[in-house]
């Protein structure tokens, strides 16, 4: 290995890293906004949470996964589900419905899956995932194997009493899985500090566990990826679970109902100018590298998107006869002979 | 007289019950300051202040259980829980607490208060947010429970359910909340446990709740023109109390029943309807009662998937033809 | 053949698995050390150690859930939710997560888990420890239900359900954990689905479940000898998937069908049976369809309240005379 | 008042108030012995979770109470009740499902409930009525009633959703609601060390709701009453909840089915010692009370059980008309018409 280079690009982390994580962020960045456009125009179906402002977290979480680490998402999920190398088409399939979307559109924005790419689900009632994550890691801490149980929620979530089985169980039974909440200031509409009577939603209740006070700056891909490594290194290690407070903020609304009038005036831009892609952009320049490879990163995504944008477009929706299959293992769903 | 939407309709009956009684209080998620995420709540924030219109943190054990507390100690609080969903995150509440405190007790506690929450289809939100759950409710012992499918009823069973001194579980039905309807002026007060004929008929009865019944309604006339069968259309609207007189008195002269729900299909409340006229009105029948139910399955995401999952006006036509030739 | 009671046929069926298969795992609250606090999993502990058979904190949410996330990923836990009733406080997982993980994923996912619980009234714990719930799980798409009435059942199924690839909720019934019955040796393995014909009989057919089917039969005698009605009793034991043929069948032969349920009346199996049969039998019935259940009122815990409260045998007899003549 | 006695007869709490908590515990005890025989005996029907040991928690707690003060119990809640002042006639005769009983035979040992005197029900779901209580308080801060509500709760119930959303719930609204947890060590058989990563379920889990940190002596009365005081003029300032463990050990098994084989060797003699009524009436002696005041109080509890005893005896079964009335408000049952 070289010698660390002043200017950090050959640091812990490393030029080929920093560029993943640049990537990865970009592409969620161009994905989400054209979801929001395809939204508009009434091709993406029902409801859907973008990850806009807050792409550094699935980015730094998922870029620090080993291959066969589980990554359980909730409702926000087309990150983290991207930032694990599944296909824009194939997300962007599911939120319009179409026949080529991850689980064909049976599922919908809200329950994105790939078990291939090890997303174990999305799950669309708050906090109901802490616990099934708990369950992952109790069966590779039973088999042996080596693998992380890494769960995503929000701020909110940390007051459901989920959370707190979930924590709890999981430190008693020092199981390896990481607890990344994303503390984006909102719920839905309401902001977390209306109904915490803490400062941090998660980070201050660590102790209640007997872990350790984490918080990280959720705008910084680097520093969201230190910690990740930090935290799946003590998880294999045998030592138990962490659990992570990340600071972000969206900048869109809570799904595409919401146009986010209740943020006082000027939060948005303040934010904006802590806008993780900026804030990373930047680093890469710092760091030496030059515009073309930026440039390129940037232009291989819109292309990306393009690309996936049409062919959702052209495919099909799903075909009918799949409504009842898959309700059992047998591929069907009586319930009686 | 005024035509309003069924959404609209839900802040007025809370805002007219607020006003008459201070008792009345109202808490739930973003229900407060951004009206609820549905819309359905909009003003009452600005109308009655933070003391009474209520947000809270995502805690649904904590919303119901507090409203529990209030109700037996002096309030009438109505609680909202979103999506309907997500009643089986507080469900002990709903099985354990609410229905049984006054039983156990002897009399000595009641439990007076509502919990509103938006059910059903039609949005393509997918398996965990589009349920019909009424049935998780009416098979509890000790609840009641109603599902207004108009603007007028929704005020009405609202007062209704707030001046009853039992639980009351009321189920907004989420692709109604856009609908349109007249809606008397000034104060309603409507009756828990009255079903309504809509439709006059004389050849088969059809029992319909919520969303299913403007399809009903629309299959019935389908009926007529196309089949001349003739069917009378009853709107549920309570399913606890249950005005089995008004559906025993249909099946008395039309011989035929026939549900249409929308829950799946497994111990739903057309099981139980369909139950008891196979009991009590059997030498009534002329034929089978059959229920029209939404399988028994998960509910898909997508939108032409989730467009025939539900029963539909054609599918109640072609089921209620097929078993009356 | 040996004689076990029911309790011990639970810690026999679970042992049997645990032996064929490193990935059946066992947890819930007080279940290893102490061996339940019905006595149901004395031995599992000693026999498979720390590691397979799990003391938990009181969290049923964290139970199931991980339970959920284990099946998810290999293993094929057993949970133990200690009463039935408690189901209501980790609902969330019964109603959204087991049943709809592989459905919503179009079939990435499986939960092939098994959640025992105890279930059912006798033993004056009053309204929060007595319930029959199994329709809680009945009603909901994509789970598999069983509630054994017999020891040998209660390996059978144990082992059918741990071998199942989907959730299965099986309900063993607190007042059989006593009773005894001829279980034979070896593996045993049944089959999900399966009704069974436990008295043939030409003149009505009883449907049961559990701590019902004993006093079915019972009744089934007395009716004999008192009235010289016969009657053919099944056990369901399944209720997902509901074994359909073996009931309509019997119903073609006898005209008449009864079912005897503990859960409150409302939308309860015996509604779900009672409406298959009175749409798709119709024609084959001699009489009313008649629900035998317990009253729909919470659980009093009295002795004498609870003994008049569920059917008992005298009931049915009573019940079957007077809807027969 | 006078000036304060060198033993302290005389100090913040007084004689008048020690003799009272004597009394309770003293009764509570005796009471609690005899459900015991009478269980053996098959009189006491069900279930029936006994306080032996923990006397003091309940004697401190209610006797600091006013009279509208609230209290929400469990299923081991004879003590909770007894201590409010309801009769121990009606609290037997609900363990013995007569017709005298609190609640007729209706609820049972687990669901005593006596509204005139504040008992405002016992819960038999572990961590139902934490928030069910916040609600009650709820109801005093928005009419402006000066009662506060407490709430009893055992160590094992802190690791249940309710819990946790509870006294978030409280914290945030400040409502006028105390949190007892009493801490006997144990869950049902198992050990609470075994399933929690901290070592104080309750006190070290306060931080995680912006509360104070309180650890009390369960098994001494005077403790149990101060912190009471101050936590009821907490609530009554509008200053909000109070989360409060106590330290204790119960002397029998969890419920009538359980010997308590699982207790290592040793330890209820250790507990025994720091038994609650002993250290009480010792207490008593140096601060100089005379022994036949005490006697006094010893031989009239013993009567007052007798005297239950014999009138539960004798009491009937409740009639069988009652199965079905107070399903609904106007006495009856009706779901349909
Ligand atoms: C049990 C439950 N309650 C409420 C909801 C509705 N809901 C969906 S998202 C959300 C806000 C979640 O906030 P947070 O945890 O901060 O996550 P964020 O959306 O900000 O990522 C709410 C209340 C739900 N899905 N499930
Ligand atoms: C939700 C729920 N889970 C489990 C139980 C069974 N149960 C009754 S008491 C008990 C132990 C409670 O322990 P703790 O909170 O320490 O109270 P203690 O009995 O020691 O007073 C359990 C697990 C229950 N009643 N409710
Ligand atoms: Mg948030
Ligand atoms: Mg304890």
């Amino acid at each position: 290995m070289d010698a660390i280079t002043p200017n950090g690009a050959n640091d812990d982390i490393g030029l080929d890293t920093r560029l993943e994580l640049f990537r990865k962020q970009v592409e969620i960045r161009d994905f989400e906004k054209r979801a929001y456009d395809l939204f508009l125009q009434n091709l993406v179906k029902g409801t859907s949470h973008l990850s806009l402002g807050q792409e550094a977290i699935a980015a730094g979480m998922a870029t620090a996964m080993q291959p066969g680490d589980l990554s359980f998402c909730t409702y926000r999920g087309h990150a983290h589900t991207l930032a694990r190398g599944v296909s824009m088409e194939k997300v962007l399939g599911e939120l319009m419905q179409r026949d080529n979307g991850l689980m064909r559109g049976k599922g919908g924005s809200m329950h994105l899956t790939s078990a291939e790419h090890g997303v174990m689900g999305s799950y669309a009632i708050i906090g109901a995932h802490l616990p099934i994550a708990c369950g992952s890691a109790w069966r590779a801490q039973y088999l042996g194997q080596p693998d992380v149980s890494v769960c995503f929620f929000g701020d909110g979530t940390t007051n459901i009493g989920a959370f707190h089985e979930a924590v709890n169980f999981a430190a008693v039974w020092k199981l390896p899985v990481v607890f990344v909440c994303e503390n984006n200031l909102y719920m839905e509409y309401t902001p977390i500090a209306d109904v915490i009577p803490i400062e941090h939603p998660a980070a201050d209740r660590a102790s209640a566990y007997g872990l350790e006070r984490i918080i990280v700056d959720g705008n910084d891909a680097d520093a969201v990826f230190r910690e990740a490594l930090k935290a799946y290194a003590k998880a294999r290690a045998g030592q138990g679970p962490s659990l992570i407070e990340c600071l972000t903020y969206r900048h869109s609304g809570h799904s595409r109902a919401d146009p986010a009038k209740y943020r006082p005036e000027g939060e948005l831009e303040r934010w904006m100018e802590r806008d993780p892609i900026k804030i990373y952009r930047q680093r890469l320049v710092d760091f030496g590298v030059d515009g073309e490879t930026i440039k390129a990163i940037e232009q291989a995504s819109k292309k990306k998107v393009e690309a996936a944008t049409e062919t959702c477009k052209a495919a099909p929706p799903p075909p009918v006869e799949i409504l009842t299959s898959d309700v059992y293992a047998d591929g069907g769903w009586a319930w009686r002979n | 007289m005024a035509e309003l939407t069924y959404r609209d309709a839900v802040a007025r009956g809370i805002a007219q019950e607020m006003e008459r009684d201070e008792r009345v209080v109202f808490l739930g998620e973003d229900v407060g300051k951004p009206g609820g995420v549905f819309k359905a709540t909009v003003g009452l924030y600005e109308k009655f202040g933070p003391k009474r219109v209520r947000d809270t943190p995502i805690s649904e054990q904590a919303i119901l259980g507090a409203a529990m507390g209030a109700a037996m100690t002096g309030l009438r609080p109505i609680a909202e829980i979103m999506f309907s969903d997500f009643l089986a995150v507080c469900f002990d509440y709903i099985a354990n607490e609410f229905p049984k405190s006054r039983y156990m007790t002897n009399g000595q506690l009641g439990c007076p208060l509502v919990v509103r929450t938006g059910n059903g289809a039609g949005s393509r939100f997918g398996a965990q947010h589009s349920q019909s759950v009424e049935n998780w409710a009416m098979m509890i012992p000790g609840l009641k429970v109603v599902a207004p499918s108009s603007p007028a009823d929704v005020v009405g069973l609202m007062a209704a359910a707030v001046r009853d001194p039992d639980p009351v579980i009321m189920f907004e039905h989420k692709s109604l909340y856009a609908t349109k309807g007249e809606v008397p002026d000034g104060e309603i007060l409507d009756t828990l446990g009255k079903a309504k004929v809509l439709r006059e008929g004389k050849d088969a009865t059809i029992v319909a709740l919520a969303l299913m019944v403007p399809r009903a309604l629309e299959a019935a006339e389908r009926l007529k023109a196309e089949q001349g069968i003739d069917c009378e259309v009853i709107d549920v609207r309570s399913l606890v109390p249950l005005d089995t007189q008004t559906i025993l008195g249909s099946v008395g002269k039309t011989g035929r029943l026939f549900t249409v729900e929308e829950n799946p299909r497994l111990c739903g409340w057309g099981a139980e309807i369909a139950s008891i006229v196979a009991d009590e009105a059997f030498y009534d029948l002329d034929g089978p009662v059959v229920r029209i139910t939404t399988p028994h399955i998960p509910l898909p995401a997508a939108d032409n998937l989730e467009d025939i999952v539900l029963p539909t006006p054609g599918r109640i036509v072609e089921k209620i033809t097929r078993s009356m030739n």
